[in-house]
């Protein structure tokens, strides 16, 4: 029993976390939102030479075969960074999706070797988002037709964008037709793929929106360490601390919750959904505190397009009620609580 | 205790409701924010005034209609039930107003209510500073005496709606040798005197919803002074007073965010039950409102026999401002995933002004003196408790 | 319109508040305590020569009269001293019930007359309580069967003692016949006067906890005011000062909402059961964040039997679960809230 | 990350299981605030320690199992989850015992730690001082160095069942000179000693559940120092971090109760869910203890890897708190009006002991540090704000 990261995961997060502060400033973003693309080829680029396309991709397809463990490490920089891209999309949700697929899938290898190699942007259409994220720039989507899974080439889609109040996110209504020729899956196999997109899909975002937080949580205590008042730091003062230690201990509380829910998923385990759905409401909590203490202690530069905050809290909003809104996972974190009562209780956090 | 209203404020309902059913376009307004909508905000304006329903409680000599309180609130909760555009010139006809009335030449009335309430002058408001923001005696902007002249230097930021407006009313340093609350006079500048420099700021929409001011050997003549020399700060409270307190947030706005968010909650029940805690806060919503009302009614009944609002107006701007929080809130969690998109979004359908009402809630808490500066005043000056 | 009370409205709360104070001190609150009976026939006999018992009894029977706007000044004070009595339910809730009985009713203007005179202690037994308070020292119990409303004397009743955490209530579970020779009122009647008589017992605890709350918060701004630490009065700090400030805007907030619940029962107005709930929820939250505070800015002093603050603290959180527990009182506004469209929004505050 | 137990793990799991299942009483011992009460409790913990069952980290040598931190939870999910009695000594076990394995001396421990373990001896927390609650430094007691003795002058409180208690430890000031955190000892006193007085104080209850203990030319030898003289601030501060920390509320607890709140919902979900956001609480309950108990397996695993527990400890201290105190309020609004019974009541039924929780919980946010000085700590050590 060792509920902890090891010294290799600990230390690919902190290359990422250099990465990224390196070559996703504040001002880079900036200059992606006035794109009409919205996405950086360039930054894509470098973040396919970094490896980090092909995490989740099995290791005799070119990847590293990383788990959604490592996952949960990797958007918590995503979302600390705000990156404005759906790189979790292809290379994680889409990518686990494509390696479930049945090796007779003709271009399953195809598309998980340039998933690793960065030459694929991949959207996907799970029923529970009404929208789909970078449907606009993709070059293949994902799409459900009942248990159906499609694997649908950009081409075939139209796409009507639907602006978000987050810049960096692109989505789109999807209109297409299905038909043998996209069909990569059906019945059951269909069924237990999208089920399982959408557990890595959650987990995603909850991840994003913890690294949100703790990006918020920066924001805040830089500006309240620096920023002067009634002659003093307004650090200093008490309703500024303890605004900003209440959105640290959230923070700090829902990082256990996301990890275990990664290690559900990665194993298999029969509760995964809740524990999924339980991460998802605890970094979203984290996010939406995070954002509403750190524009109260930014007063009103909080409150402008000119200070940064404004990025990650407006994002942080977006995610909260993406991949199911509350009342989805409230609903699914009712179900087992109100439902089995004997799984309930001490000594059940790691046994089923 | 009377709470039947009489029967010529009954009257006065019935024809406000009248016009307003008659004059409030469907289709509404663009944002008051942008240059289009801002002229359309004040045209509408000028519909208002010309049925002298712009500043209903103003001497008819100003251009009101002489109303008192009570009839005040009854324009106000038809206002608002009636969904007409946003007031946008109420740093001036709501801020500066009062305060004009109380401390004003009557030559300064004269010459400046009337074209206030028919939106002929559109106000900017010249608090804040870059270093003057909830701390409002950190002013260092300067007025300085020279003949029958003012001459201003300095800066001013977090003006709402400058970069369209006409005038600007604020606090100035009239001796330069003064500190925090000494020393300040209550100044109104032409927006278009030489000198003025105004630089929009950019809010969290993307709109260009305040501006910094800059001021730069801008000379305006002492007749422009409200209030006597190095008496602003005296002046300035009881406008800060005004702000916090009813003028600005009248009850009908709440009520009516109210009763949309419970047709919202009606229109998406089966997926907002999913989450238990939205049908409790819906019906918060409705008690918030309802007891923001109550309080308004108990203190305009105070005020008609004599009071004056004290430091109550903190507990009123804690809380309208975390009630629109909390109803906004509650409606991005009905919206869920839509609750995202822009106006222009094809899918957004309702949404979109909730997105917007919610974007705008999000300063409530920051504007007119923060909560926490609120919460201080109570605690000082209702409560008694020391000084920190 | 006015929304306000006369200054004969303002007097009379004045005095009864200076009454009180010199009469029901703390001290006199726990030495009450410790007796069996819990009641103070001392101080009943004061509140009796104070004219306080006759404040709702009709005019020609001896009384003054006053409405239930009136005693939701009353109740505030009641609630304020902890008075350790079931005052309110004699003089206020059983008074009006025996009020509204009518004149054929033999011994209706004897009951009322002893009201005023405060020779009678009149426990209710409305069927929303669970237990019927103060049945033990009571002479004549108000109790229900179905619609019909009997008046029992305490001689034809056993009572089960069940003792609260807050020693003022004396609670009793109440094993009585129903027979015809106690009957006073059935069918139509009988369900009118207890859906009154609900309407008033809400409103009194309403009004006590309001009360509470302000007394809670008082009891607090002295002892911040006082107590030192680290170097300076604990009121100095701004967590201090916030809490406190909360729970001052809570109660500012739930005042005017009594009154006018009060005014709609005083008024018979339709909507009277909606705005009786709501003043319940406003002045409960008032007192229960009153208490949460007051023990908080009290620090481990806040714990102690010794300390004033737990005798109002106790009351509070009792009181609150009492005449309809929350969800009693949230449901009765829902059904409205969500009910009735056309009754919500502006300018209905006053009007329906 | 590896989260599957070991096999000697689980071994040792269903051995306490086991074993708790045959001695766990289905009847409740009466409150440890009473003497009767402490009585029982204490013959409970002799039963404990004869299975090495009570301090299952320890040395074997001293009277415990030497479990692994990992085996430590287990034993609690297990102890928790049978319904055992409270631990009556874990003022000592738990913040003393820790104590002591790091400062004490080899003789120390020999001589208490086994005592302890078996709860031959009693002990009692002397911390707080009337003037020195939240504000420990400021302590005023004085230990006064006289040859091989030191004379306790002075007055400690919130001593908690110190009236059944054999032994205190606490701070006094050994160097009279000194101020704040220095000049301070770690010293344990016997309270059997001429010149302690003992004075009770009830609780919100009514129950004796603190004390004031008055030192007056109490004599101690000076081996009942614990670490160097002038060094109790540092010694001490290490005990507060275990209290704040997992030791004193280790996540069973709080899972076991959230485990009893869903079943308490389940048995009154008709009247409870007339108030919608108890369902939402009871089972914001489950994933607030779920995340309590991750949390702490995430740091024990850490400890395990050599990291010390740090500031996360204020963190931890607010969390359970809070959780704990929004349970049992939840518990009492499912219980509605039977929420105020005393267990005396023939209609109390299970009311009363979530009446007794109820108002324990209510310390939390108090004892050990209230919680706003644990927010005073999280932000300016872990988030390096400045000082006020």
């Amino acid at each position: 029993m060792d509920f902890t990261f090891n010294d290799d995961q600990l230390a690919f997060r902190e290359a990422v976390s250099r990465f990224l502060m390196t070559e996703a400033a504040p001002e880079m973003l900036r200059e992606v939102w006035e794109t009409d693309i919205g996405r950086s080829p360039d930054l894509r680029h470098k973040i396919a030479e970094q490896g980090l396309t092909a995490l989740s991709v099995p290791e005799d397809c070119g990847g590293l075969g990383m788990d959604d463990v490592a996952w949960s490490l990797m958007t918590q920089e995503l979302g600390y960074y705000a990156i404005p891209d759906s790189l979790a999309d292809t290379a994680y949700v889409a990518a686990g999706l494509i390696t479930a697929l049945p090796d007779s899938i003709a271009t399953r290898s195809e598309w998980l070797g340039r998933i690793a190699d960065g030459s694929i942007r991949i959207a996907v259409g799970h029923p529970v988002n009404p929208l789909v994220a970078d449907a606009q720039p993709s070059d293949l989507l994902l799409l459900s037709h009942d248990d159906e899974v499609h694997a649908v080439p950009r081409s075939l889609v139209d796409v009507i964008a639907n602006p978000s109040i987050d810049l960096s996110r692109r989505l789109g209504h999807v209109v297409w037709e299905p038909s043998s020729a996209t069909r990569v899956a059906t019945g059951d196999t269909g069924r237990a793929l999208w089920a399982a997109v959408l557990e890595r899909g959650v987990l995603s975002v909850a991840g994003q929106l913890l690294g949100l937080a703790q990006r918020m949580l920066d924001l805040s205590v830089d500006y309240a360490a620096q920023r002067k008042q009634f002659g003093k730091a307004i650090g200093s003062f008490q309703a500024v601390k303890h605004h900003l230690a209440d959105v640290a201990t959230r923070i700090e509380f829902a990082k256990p919750v996301l990890y275990r829910a990664a290690h559900a998923v990665a194993h298999g385990e029969d509760d995964a959904p809740v524990r999924v759905s339980h991460a998802k409401l605890a970094c979203g909590e984290a996010a939406w505190l995070a954002a509403r203490h750190g524009i109260q202690v930014h007063g009103a530069m909080g409150y402008t397009w000119e200070v940064d905050l404004q990025m990650f809290m407006k994002r942080a909003w977006a995610l909260d009620a993406s991949w199911g809104d509350r009342g989805f996972h409230k609903s699914r974190v009712a179900g087992f609580v109100l439902g089995d009562a004997a799984a309930l209780g001490p000594g059940r956090t790691f046994e089923e | 205790m009377d709470l039947a209203y009489t029967p010529k404020q009954r009257v006065f309902r019935e024809e406000v409701r009248a016009w307003l059913a008659d004059n409030v376009s469907r289709q509404p307004l663009a944002s008051y924010d942008t240059k289009e909508g801002f002229e359309q905000h004040r045209e509408w304006e000028r519909r208002l005034f010309d049925h002298r329903l712009s500043m209903v409680m103003w001497p008819e000599a100003l251009g009101g209609r002489g109303c008192d309180l009570i009839e005040w609130l009854i324009f106000e909760e038809e206002y608002y039930a009636s969904g007409a555009p946003l007031r946008v010139n109420q740093n001036g006809q709501l801020l500066l107003g009062p305060t004009l009335m109380e401390f004003g030449t009557e030559a300064q009335k004269q010459r400046f209510l009337p074209r206030m309430a028919a939106s002929e002058d559109m106000w900017a408001q010249g608090w804040s500073e870059p270093n003057a923001g909830s701390d409002m005696a950190a002013i260092t902007s300067k007025a300085i005496r020279d003949g029958d002249h003012y001459v201003l230097n300095g800066q001013k930021t977090w003006s709402t709606r400058a970069i369209y407006a006409d005038w600007l009313f604020g606090l100035f340093r009239s001796d330069p040798a003064s500190s925090r609350h000494h020393g300040l006079s209550f100044v109104l500048v032409p927006l278009d005197t030489p000198g003025v420099t105004i630089r929009p700021i950019r809010a969290l929409n993307g709109k260009e919803a305040f501006a910094e001011i800059f001021f730069d050997d801008v000379r305006v003549p002492v007749d422009n002074r409200i209030g006597d020399e190095g008496q602003g700060w005296h002046v300035a409270m009881a406008t800060a007073g005004f702000e916090r307190g009813l003028l600005l947030r009248s009850p009908g706005r709440f009520q009516h965010t109210a009763r949309r968010l419970v047709a919202l909650y009606q229109a998406h029940r089966e997926t907002a039950d999913r989450d238990p805690t939205i049908r409790d806060t819906v019906c918060e919503s409705w008690m918030g409102a309802e007891a923001y009302a109550l309080a308004a009614y108990h203190t305009v009944g105070r005020l008609a026999k004599g009071a004056r609002i004290g430091d109550e107006a903190s507990t009123n701007k804690i809380v309208w401002s975390e009630l629109d929080l909390k109803m906004h809130e509650t409606a991005m969690r009905i919206l869920g995933a839509r609750g995202e998109l822009l106006a222009e979004a094809p899918d957004a359908g309702d949404a979109a002004s909730w997105l917007e009402g919610f974007l705008f809630a999000q300063a409530g808490p920051i504007y007119a003196g923060t909560n926490e500066i609120q919460r201080n005043i109570i605690a000082e000056r209702m409560l008694g408790l020391p000084k920190s």
